[in-house]
């Protein structure tokens, strides 16, 4: 974070916290719904069956795998594109 | 007595008038969700009558009852994970 | 609201009010959208069919309904939440 | 002279400034929901050409003449059953 | 903008053009969804191919001419909107 | 160093706070946008096992570099676009 001072740093820190907290409602109510609409199928009762009840938590599972790794293929990209950018300004600055 | 610990002692004024807005705000949303899903599921899109008859009804109230269930059981199973992994929030981003 | 001051509740209710509003557009778009995308489907001629015009307010009607219904049930959810929440706490306290 | 309200004597710099917010949020809401609807009522999904045929363009300006009309007719609607029920959105939470 | 003060208008301003940006990015993020879903089906490589970057191309011109083409029928709308609500305002006046 | 251009001189604390806020949210939201797009394209939502199998995992890698090119060819044409209509979006609205 070069360019802000202490202060700045702990303002920015604050908003960020309560962005993650807002961030993260948010993909909590995704992964609900997606494995709720892929796993729910059955409504001649009103409790969970075996299959459904296995199925959301698979979908969970899988969810967190898969997230895990685009974030990682995402944090990849994101260092290659940063080191592009930094050669370029580099070779104009020469 | 709140999902999100409102009422700890010794918070600010803004502290806890964000945690009630914060806690407001994620009961709207769930009940929003609430709602397309379990139209999704029990309404049919094509809209012949008014009024929802009795296995629209009864379809709906299941339907409620078990996106509580799949609500209750994910938070669960997340809370399940951080620990075992030390904390964070298993989401990935 | 217990916890909160008098000027902190009107505050609050300032803040619920805006909201509020933002919430209410938001579902009134989402209506239009749903009710445009399930009965609106002749491009032949810009006015709405008799069809149509009377499939959207069935739509409207039946979406009071149905939103009415899951809001009962979603109340009813939360006050039997907040009783297991003061059980437990009770129980803790002994 | 606005959907909102603007133009109401009395009203702090904030409100003001909230007001005018307010409407052109709505109308921006408006403007992109009418788009993602339209593109999928009239616009098939394989980009087989870069341009519009008349087809499409015809299409387009049809569904937004039905678009506004839809928005009106529920509006109107709301508000009435608002009415009949004396207060409330009418729409559930 | 009659009805607000000069620091009004500034404020106002301001204010906007963060909007502005933040729906630049809402409208690009879900070009690149659409754009994506529709044209990227092969995920025997890595690299596009011709014909998918082809699709994206054609994709993003289209979806710019179908924007523009509403953007002008909803301008025309709210034009027509305000002189009516202007004739009602006068006639209720008179 | 910076899609916003965070990092420009003379700026306030807080339009450099904003800057690399606006700039955080971006990566959020494309994030977010990535793992719903490919989760679709390369996950069948059967959910019959808990674990990514290989088939999927090398799906969900050709998807995101497939899915940084989109984003990249088509930020690339927009400028462009904008360039030759002299100033604009070229989003529309």
């Amino acid at each position: 974070m070069e360019g802000l001072t202490q202060a700045e740093t702990r303002e920015l820190e604050q908003r960020m916290q309560k962005r993650q907290v807002k961030e993260f409602f948010g993909l909590f109510s995704n992964l609900v719904d997606h494995c709720f609409m892929s796993c729910i199928d059955d409504f001649t009762s009103k409790s969970l069956t075996t299959r459904e009840s296995g199925c959301v938590s698979r979908c969970v599972q899988k969810h967190m795998a898969l997230s895990q790794r685009l974030s990682e293929r995402f944090q990849e990209h994101n260092a290659q594109m940063q080191q592009q950018q930094q050669q370029q300004l580099q070779s104009q600055l020469r | 007595m709140s999902f999100l610990g409102f009422g700890r002692p010794q918070q600010s004024s803004a502290e806890k008038i964000a945690a009630v807005e914060a806690e407001m705000r994620l009961l709207t949303e769930m009940a929003n969700r609430l709602t397309k899903t379990c139209q999704k599921k029990c309404v049919p899109n094509d809209y012949r009558e008014a009024e929802l008859n009795k296995g629209e009804s009864v379809c709906l109230d299941r339907c409620a009852a078990k996106f509580f269930d799949v609500h209750m059981k994910i938070s669960e199973q997340l809370q399940q994970e951080s620990q075992n992994r030390g904390g964070g929030s298993g989401l990935g981003f």
